[in-house]
């Protein structure tokens, strides 16, 4: 089972986990990532290549599915505003290994920060504007 | 052979430094590859020259596909530059 | 903050993850096993060693704390009846930076396999049993 | 001088190849350590000698806390012995 989805709309992380763990292959290892606080930020604008994006996520998620010999992987990526604590990506993965499974989450969090077509512009409580990274 | 009209598509800081998304460029005939692509817009006076003068910090796709420097741009109707991306 | 349970009683992984969410530090990584299909296992029991268990999985917690500086673990162990899809453990962990509660969610699970002191008998669909690994 | 009696917890296969949780033993003086313990109770015949047999395969803890080969078990009330566990 390979679900990549890029959308505004926010998503249930344990509502995705439940979806891997009815799989009943015995490892899920997820990851959330959201806006953090520290850094005065304010509020965080991504905006993303969308014909890019998805055939980028699904290459991402079926090279781990591969790797990894997964039953299931889940990828979400959100564009658009968002505020302190707001999610920004998912990704997770399920596999009869536990090892496996931590290795393909790390795998598809590495391969979105290194390939995924979205970027990201923070808005500081002082009005400044900059890119991310 | 000219390559005919290419639609370029910016995104991120390539957007904001070129104050639009997207132009029309009509690129000469030794353009054949990503890289001579990109090579070629240095040249064209600001911003191209800063936007992109460090090589290593611009990425690429054609026609929605990511695309390494030497990969072919000939016959392209689309291709989109843009910086390394990551929300994290 | 650092929560560690051993109960006989389920979890909910998502209520689990949101705790750490709300600690609003950008990252949570999170490994959820469970009993999973396959070896022809009917059920599985898990006996602990409670005294025991309690300090040695404080221990790995602060460990992981200390070591990839977390804002929040949780480790919640389960023992007793088990049978299919059933949750075995949980760990997660919060953290600024995305790598690390990565790693600190490994750590968690590679320290938990080796230390926590539950010991896991699958009974097969043949009637036999047998000491887990 | 004698230890005195000490409680031996059983878990896992130790417990099911004992028969049973938790026996009382008084150990000679000289068993100073958990290696010593387990040196001892190896010698008691059997089921002692398999299920101690393979030393690797033994792991301890003294009043509740996990504890090393070379860990002290003078004055000790309470042992427990077990093989690795894990559940995953």
């Amino acid at each position: 089972m390979i679900d990549v989805r890029i959308q505004s709309a926010d998503f249930d992380p344990g509502r995705q986990l439940k979806r891997l763990e009815e799989l009943h292959s015995g490892a899920v290892a997820s990851f959330t990532g959201a806006v953090s606080m520290g850094a005065e930020i304010e509020a965080v604008q991504v905006e993303h290549y969308a014909a890019l994006a998805k055939t980028e996520l699904a290459r991402i998620a079926e090279e781990a599915q591969e790797r990894f010999s997964l039953s299931g992987v889940i990828l979400i990526h959100r564009y658009g505003s968002f505020k302190l604590g707001d999610r920004l990506l998912f990704a997770a993965a399920a596999c009869a290994d536990a090892g496996n499974a931590q290795h393909a989450c790390s795998f598809l969090i590495d391969a979105l920060r290194a390939r995924a077509p979205f970027w990201r512009k923070d808005l500081t409580s002082g009005g400044a504007a900059r890119w991310f990274k | 052979m000219a390559l005919g009209f290419l639609d370029i598509l910016y995104f991120g800081s390539f957007r904001e430094a070129f104050g639009r998304d997207c132009e029309r460029v009509d690129p000469p005939s030794h353009v054949l590859t990503v890289a001579d692509l990109i090579e070629w817009l240095a040249v064209q006076g600001e911003p191209y020259a800063s936007v992109f003068g460090d090589r290593s910090r611009v990425r690429a796709a054609v026609e929605g596909v990511s695309a390494a420097p030497g990969d072919s741009v000939f016959g392209a109707r689309e291709v989109a530059l843009f910086p390394p991306g990551g929300v994290l």
